[in-house]
């Protein structure tokens, strides 16, 4: 499944790259987040819900974050495995200024769902993951511009 | 988690503390022993574990055990009453209405309760009360008959409660209690 | 004693099953319902990914959990030398993998443990790392030079298996060079699953005291499962008793030899406490064979009168990541070469390339023998595509192209020799049993209304019976097949068979075979079966092979039962056995009614009273090798009714005239053939495995595997004729899979019909609304 | 399959039911038939650690109707309402969804408050509730309230419940005389989820469609009123031209994906195939049954 989006969040080039780069901050909006093992700065296993209602399934995430070129990239992979199920995903953000306050994010997710889920869970499974993913990039927006407000 | 559930099967009580999440089926088929009631879906699709809840048939792989604690429950094993075979398992035997034999116990529970409601049914009446029970073998047109034949034995019953269907029945009964 | 027919019950009487007796009271023993001291269960943990490298497998935290008493990963069964097997193919297949999965859902672990629901704790709790690698799902896409490989165990660095023709090539090329009119088509048949109600499993108990293997297993051949284990583990053969109890439909589902059984057999063996393993439904429906998957494109060739010529066949088959169908050695593709039917051909030539995908193994049977409703359908689509072309009538073109009854036995273009049939007769009595002239009226007033209404024709032939051992072995074992029978002193016998009943009731047809042969009451006969220490040695059921092979041979041992009874019937009698004859079910002395004896007599003579130069007692075995395979035949009409707002089918009417030759038990075939169409219809209609670009099962189970329910069910309304096998000993050809072979073109070819005059010459099964109802739009005839 | 482990209560007032929503809160689960959500417990893909039945609570069995609504429990199973005299005369609709919720079978257990708030966009009743403009009342520790079932049903799996509260009821104002109700769906076989389906509710003064609900199943995340086709079909006389641009406009409020149950433009047709047929069915109950 392929994903893409725009955001302009207001707030500068360098303080959502920072943002982006800090574990915990870009966790904390990962939908169902229920907790965090960081490995190393590039390297961090969130566990989250991943489902919508009472249907969710617990994933630990291997996350690493690839390809950083301050201040305009980054890539992250993920990759988890749970309940028969397994995920997969490959995002990457890029920042472009449109002012000192304001920046436009273009973000890219592809991710794929193997297993149970993506055998019991097909019919929803579009709209479902649509929506997780443009709520996480929202969710970038609405705690980057909450300071500044 | 475990929790103490006491059902009565066929009459029978059984009580035993078993864990909040087993299911009903596993109830019936490893505490209580009965293993004419089967697994075949897991989903709720197929009815092979079909059971009477109180009467109501109930597909016994979708409920747990201790949500029906208290209940009265009724299975293939208990429908032979003193050597006599119940008309629908007479029925069933008649008309051909088995094959493998694995969906028999719940299809057989199913029209029961459904006879009891609709003691005269059509073949489309039967067919969408049985709706609920997948057979694999049969095709389900003896199935239908085999219904027919348990609805007309049940009315002819109830008619002359106390002449038991004399020839015909004393012969099913030499040939498939063996 | 009676001599009675009826009482007997041999041939011909509809005697009531007596296997139903344990069935009713749900006293049935099935895999399940088995229970040992002891008894551990075992779950498997399954992979998600179709094809990914394994990088560790992790189980501690699934040992630490109270309850689990082992883990079992390939690596484990690497150093028994067990992480692969064969497959009836003569491939291999991995049992658990030690570096790499190649579908979703295949085994990965088994966890052992006390109890059912704490070894599905476990497998929730045994974390694999995997590193995915890009999965091969197409066919043709896997025949691609750069196509990932999903067998690099294997010499040939290729994901093609093999390619297997018949016919003759030349000649086929020339006649549609030479043609005045060909048609041609792309046919795909899908995926689909047996999905019997009762899924997979057993219970495997290692005795370490003797040293002996029982596994009691939902199996369909319990024999061949026995040598192969043997082959496998080095365990001698005798140490091992395979045990199929009762089983909830086959199907062919259960003929191959799944990782599960091994597993547990070796959990057993590791820990010495018997071990159960059942699949759930899941399990079931991703992981356990699958049939078809055949990619067709056909071409026929005929005269413009109508006459036939030639066919042409080109078929991809994917089989999955391990080539595991069942099918007689010599032919990879199955009996698919049967492909050119009921028809006479001046020649055909078939091809089948197999291949290799990221998807669990196929090529097993669906309620038919191998490959042939492949081919059924194929040819019988491709007569209705011809006579389309040629604005004939369906039925007239088969009638003129028909083998006629006086050419059997007939030699078919791609080498088969039919024992027997009447085509034309058939067809004859199923259009006159639903008035084919009046529907086709029906239609034309109905299509000048713009409403949609088809009929569909199938006039197939079947090949049943694998097989006489000069051309069918599996693994090398010849296909024969066995009876035992003993006679006991008081007139009642025990009677014992190398096939394996799964709902065909084999307990009263064997029975009734023995009755007719021996005159004595059916009642008094026990048929056992299914438990390899005490049953001979037999090759199993499926492919409708049980009354042609073993059915022949319960008949012949009887009649070697017979003719030692009658040496004792002349010693009764006190006349020479060549005066005394078989007359209703007793030996008389010839032209003296009044001087007889019954079998039962001469039972209890076998023990008490007999001749100098006669050994006691009255049993005989007897290995059936078949001269040749049988050939059943039908045909089929089924009307259709096509909703325009919603592209709905309706089957309103369905007639089934089979001919099966001789019939054991009329009610049994009955219910056989209503069984068959139910599930002719089902992939004609509902059933198909997809996957999607991953690799993911989309139907992984029953609220997405569509298996149809009393409500979509028609009322089959069924007839015969009866041309009897002229090589089978009692005549009979065995029926259990006609129906589902004959049914789907039979519906395919109605809603093509339903459609044609809009130019549809072919339509894929499963025929789902959507199709029909793109079509409609199209073509400007769906309601508005 | 077998489920994660849990721990199970059957309390027997709301206030318990509360108390212990608050205290698992996020890990608690209410069964009210379980049809629908125990599959998915044995297949892992819900893993509640309490699950909290609503079996021994009473007061949620209603079936009547009342001041001018008829009243239908949380705990009303399918099989109680496919057997009402009363929801097969006056709410036909209704009687038409539960008929085919699932299978005879499965209807014994399922219960209708259960299917609503599971809010699958599959299931039946949302979407003929919605045409009959229903209100749910909620309740929780702190206080009742009422709400329709437009603001209840929020995305696929997710209602408007709040912390401790619980759906108890659901009201569906009483149809005035000549009205008519019906719910079409379209499936392949019995058991499997629809489609498509359409529910229509239509009240008739004088010939023309004084009142019109219609509600879609399985064609968007979540069940779907088509309100255009509403407010189309609203004031004009059923007749053919009228019905097929109400469904034509019913067809544009689906939102439908492609899946197995087919493709989106199918789905798409089908709505509009479905509609006119519905409401055909609809207004004809009207015009014959509704001399009340």
């Amino acid at each position: 499944m392929h994903f893409e989006g725009t955001q302009q969040i207001k707030a500068s080039q360098r303080a959502i790259f920072e943002f982006l780069l800090d574990p915990n901050k870009v966790a904390s909006c990962a939908p169902g987040f229920i907790s965090m093992e960081i490995l190393a700065p590039d390297h961090f296993k969130p566990t989250i819900g991943i489902g919508v209602g009472a249907v969710k399934a617990k994933f630990t995430l291997d996350v690493q974050l690839q390809d950083v070129r301050e201040p305009t990239h980054a890539a992250m992979k993920g990759h988890g495995v749970a309940a028969g199920s397994a995920v997969d995903m490959v995002a990457s953000v890029d920042l472009s200024p449109v002012s000192d306050a304001e920046t436009t994010m273009n973000w890219i997710a592809d991710v794929t769902v193997s297993g149970t889920i993506a055998s019991v869970g097909a019919r929803l499974l579009d709209s479902t993951a649509q929506k997780q993913i443009t709520k996480f990039f929202d969710c970038f927006r609405q705690k980057l511009e909450q300071p500044a407000q | 988690m475990t929790q103490h559930v006491k059902l009565t099967i066929n009459g029978r009580p059984y009580e035993a503390d078993v864990p909040s999440r087993l299911l009903l089926v596993h109830f019936i088929r490893e505490v209580a022993g009965l293993t004419g009631t089967h697994i075949g879906c897991d989903t709720t699709s197929c009815g092979a574990c079909t059971v009477l809840v109180n009467g109501t048939p109930a597909k016994s792989c979708t409920l747990f055990a201790v949500q029906t604690d208290g209940a009265n429950i009724s299975t293939v094993e208990g429908l032979e009453q003193g050597g006599t075979l119940h008309p629908i398992q007479e029925g069933f035997y008649e008309e051909h209405g088995l094959q493998c034999g694995f969906c028999t116990p719940g299809m057989m529970m199913t029209s029961i309760a459904f006879l009891q409601e609709n003691p005269d049914p059509t073949d489309d009446e039967i067919r969408h009360a049985i709706s609920g029970n997948l057979c694999r073998c049969t095709g389900y047109m003896q199935i239908v008959k085999a219904v027919q034949y348990a609805a007309r034995k049940m009315r002819d019953e109830q008619a002359t409660p106390n002449t038991a269907d004399s020839s015909a029945a004393t012969a099913t009964e030499a040939e498939v209690i063996r | 004693m009676t001599t009675d027919a009826a009482a007997i019950g041999g041939m011909g009487h509809s005697v009531k099953r007596k296997e139903d007796a344990r069935f009713l009271r749900g006293k049935g023993r099935y895999i399940d319902d088995i229970k040992l001291p002891g008894m551990l269960y075992m779950d498997i943990v399954r992979s998600p990914y179709a094809h990914a490298n394994i990088k560790s497998i992790d189980a501690s935290k699934a040992l630490a959990l109270p309850g689990v008493l082992a883990v079992i990963t390939g690596k484990d069964l690497d150093a028994a030398g067990l992480a692969w097997m064969p497959t009836l193919m003569s491939d291999k297949q991995m049992v658990l993998p030690v570096d790499r999965v190649v579908y979703q859902a295949q085994e990965v672990a088994a966890v052992v443990a006390t109890e059912r629901y704490i070894a599905a704790d476990g497998v929730a709790l045994v974390e694999v790392d995997y590193e995915p690698l890009p999965p091969v799902i197409d066919p043709f896409k896997a025949l691609e030079p750069d196509a990932p490989l999903v067998r690099p165990d294997r010499e040939a660095q290729t994901n093609h298996i093999w390619h297997w023709e018949s016919g003759d090539k030349a000649r086929t090329d020339q006649l549609f060079n030479e043609a005045e009119v060909t048609v041609k088509e792309h046919i795909y048949l899908p995926r689909i699953h047996v999905s019997s109600i009762e899924t997979c499993g057993c219970v495997a108990s290692f005795d370490k005291v003797s040293g002996k293997l029982t596994v009691y297993m939902t199996t369909q051949a319990p024999h061949a499962i026995r040598t192969v284990y043997s082959l496998v583990t080095g365990i001698q053969e005798h140490k091992i008793r395979i045990v199929s109890p009762d089983i909830g439909g086959g199907f062919g589902g259960k003929v191959p030899v799944y990782p599960g059984y091994v597993i547990a057999s070796v959990a057993s063996i590791q820990t010495g406490l018997p071990v159960k393993w059942i699949e759930d439904r899941s399990e079931n429906l991703q992981a356990d064979s699958f049939a078809r998957d055949y990619h067709i494109t056909a071409e026929l060739a005929a005269k413009n009168d109508g006459t036939m010529q030639a066919l042409r066949v080109k078929t991809l088959a994917d089989h999955g990541a391990f080539d595991a169908a069942a099918n007689p050695s010599k032919f990879p593709a199955g009996l698919f070469s049967i492909i050119t039917g009921s028809y006479r051909l001046d020649a055909a030539h078939v091809e089948v390339d197999g291949v290799y995908t990221n998807k669990p193994s196929g090529g097993v049977a669906y309620r038919c023998s191998f490959r042939v409703t492949e081919a059924v359908h194929t040819i019988e689509r491709m007569v209705d595509t011809l006579a389309q072309k040629l604005q004939r009538d369906p039925a007239a073109v088969r009638m003129q192209n028909f083998i006629q009854p006086d050419a059997f036995p007939y030699k078919s273009a791609t080498g088969w020799e039919y024992d027997s049939g009447n085509y034309p007769a058939a067809l004859q009595k199923a259009m006159e049993k639903i008035d084919y002239a009046g529907l086709r009226r029906e239609q034309a007033e109905k299509r000048a209304r713009g409403e949609l209404m088809g009929i569909g024709i199938s006039t197939f032939t079947e090949i049943v019976g694998a097989g006489p051992s000069h051309t069918f072995d599996i693994l090398g074992i010849k296909m024969f097949d066995s009876c035992e029978i003993r006679v006991h002193p008081t007139g009642s016998a025990i009677v014992r068979i190398g096939v394996q009943t799964q709902g065909q009731g084999h307990e009263t047809t064997f029975a009734q075979i023995v009755a007719e042969e021996l005159g004595l009451p059916v009642e008094n006969i026990t048929v056992e079966h299914g438990d390899t220490d005490t049953a001979p040695y037999g090759l199993g059921t499926y492919a409708s092979r049980s009354t042609p092979t073993a059915g022949a041979a319960t008949a012949v041992a009887a009649r070697k039962i017979r003719d030692k009874a009658k040496k004792l019937a002349g010693h009764l009698l006190e006349v020479s056995p060549d005066d005394v004859e078989w007359v209703d079910y007793h030996f008389q002395v010839k032209g003296v009614p009044g001087r007889s004896v019954t079998m039962k007599d001469i039972a209890f003579a076998a023990y008490t009273n007999f001749p100098p130069d006669l050994e006691a007692g009255l049993e005989a075995v007897d290995y059936y090798d078949p001269p040749n395979l049988t050939f059943p035949f039908g045909a089929y009409i089924c009307v259709v009714d096509i909703d325009r707002g919603t592209g709905m089918v309706k089957i309103r009417r369905f007639v089934a005239v089979d001919d099966c030759g001789n019939i054991i038990n009329p009610m049994i075939v009955d219910g056989q053939i209503h069984g068959g169409l139910t599930m002719g219809m089902a992939p004609a209609l509902f059933e198909a495995i997809t996957y999607d670009e991953n690799g993911n099962m989309q139907q992984s189970n029953f609220m997405d595997y569509l298996l149809p329910t009393a409500m979509e069910t028609p009322v089959w309304e069924t007839d015969k004729t009866t041309t009897p096998s002229p090589h089978h000993p009692f005549g009979a050809k065995g029926v259990g899979e006609s129906a589902t072979v004959g049914a789907p073109p039979a519906i395919a070819n109605a809603v093509v019909d339903a459609l044609s005059h809009l130019g549809v010459t072919h339509l894929d099964i499963p025929i789902t609304p959507w199709k029909v109802y793109q079509i409609l739009q199209e073509h400007g005839a769906a309601e508005s | 399959m077998i489920p994660d482990d849990f721990t199970y209560a059957a309390p027997t007032n709301l206030p318990q039911v509360w108390d212990l929503l608050r205290q698992h809160e996020g890990d608690a689960k209410i069964l009210a038939g379980g049809q629908s959500h125990i599959p998915l417990m044995k297949l892992r893909l819900a893993s509640p650690a309490y699950l909290i039945d609503l079996r021994n609570v009473p007061g949620l069995t209603t079936l009547a109707e009342r001041d001018g609504s008829l009243i239908i429990g949380a705990m009303v199973t399918e099989t109680t309402l496919e057997r009402s005299p009363l929801v097969r005369q006056r709410y036909a609709g209704i009687y038409d969804a539960s008929a085919v919720v699932a299978d005879p079978i499965v209807r014994n257990f399922a219960t209708v408050g259960g299917n609503v708030a599971h809010a699958d966009p599959a299931n039946d009743h949302p979407a003929m509730l919605l045409a009959l403009r229903a209100n749910v009342t909620l309740q929780g520790s702190r206080g009742s309230r009422t709400m329709s079932l437009d603001d209840f049903m929020v995305d696929t799996f997710e209602t408007a419940l709040q912390g401790d509260e619980v759906l108890s009821e659901i009201r569906v104002p009483s149809p005035p005389p000549q009205s008519g109700s019906a719910y079409i769906k379209l499936e392949r076989k019995v058991g499997d989820y629809a489609i498509a389906a359409v529910g229509a509710a239509v009240t008739l003064e004088n010939g023309v469609c004084s009142r019109v609900g219609i509600g879609l199943t399985n064609v968007g995340p979540k069940a779907i009123r088509a309100t255009q086709a509403e407010t189309f079909l609203t004031g004009k006389q059923p007749d053919d031209a009228s019905i097929r641009e109400t469904a034509r406009l019913a067809a544009d409020a689906a939102q439908p994906t492609t899946d197995l149950h087919g493709p989106a433009d199918y789905k798409r047709a089908m709505v509009q195939t479905l509609t006119a047929r519905v409401l055909r069915l609809a207004v004809q109950r009207a015009t014959a049954g509704g001399g009340q």
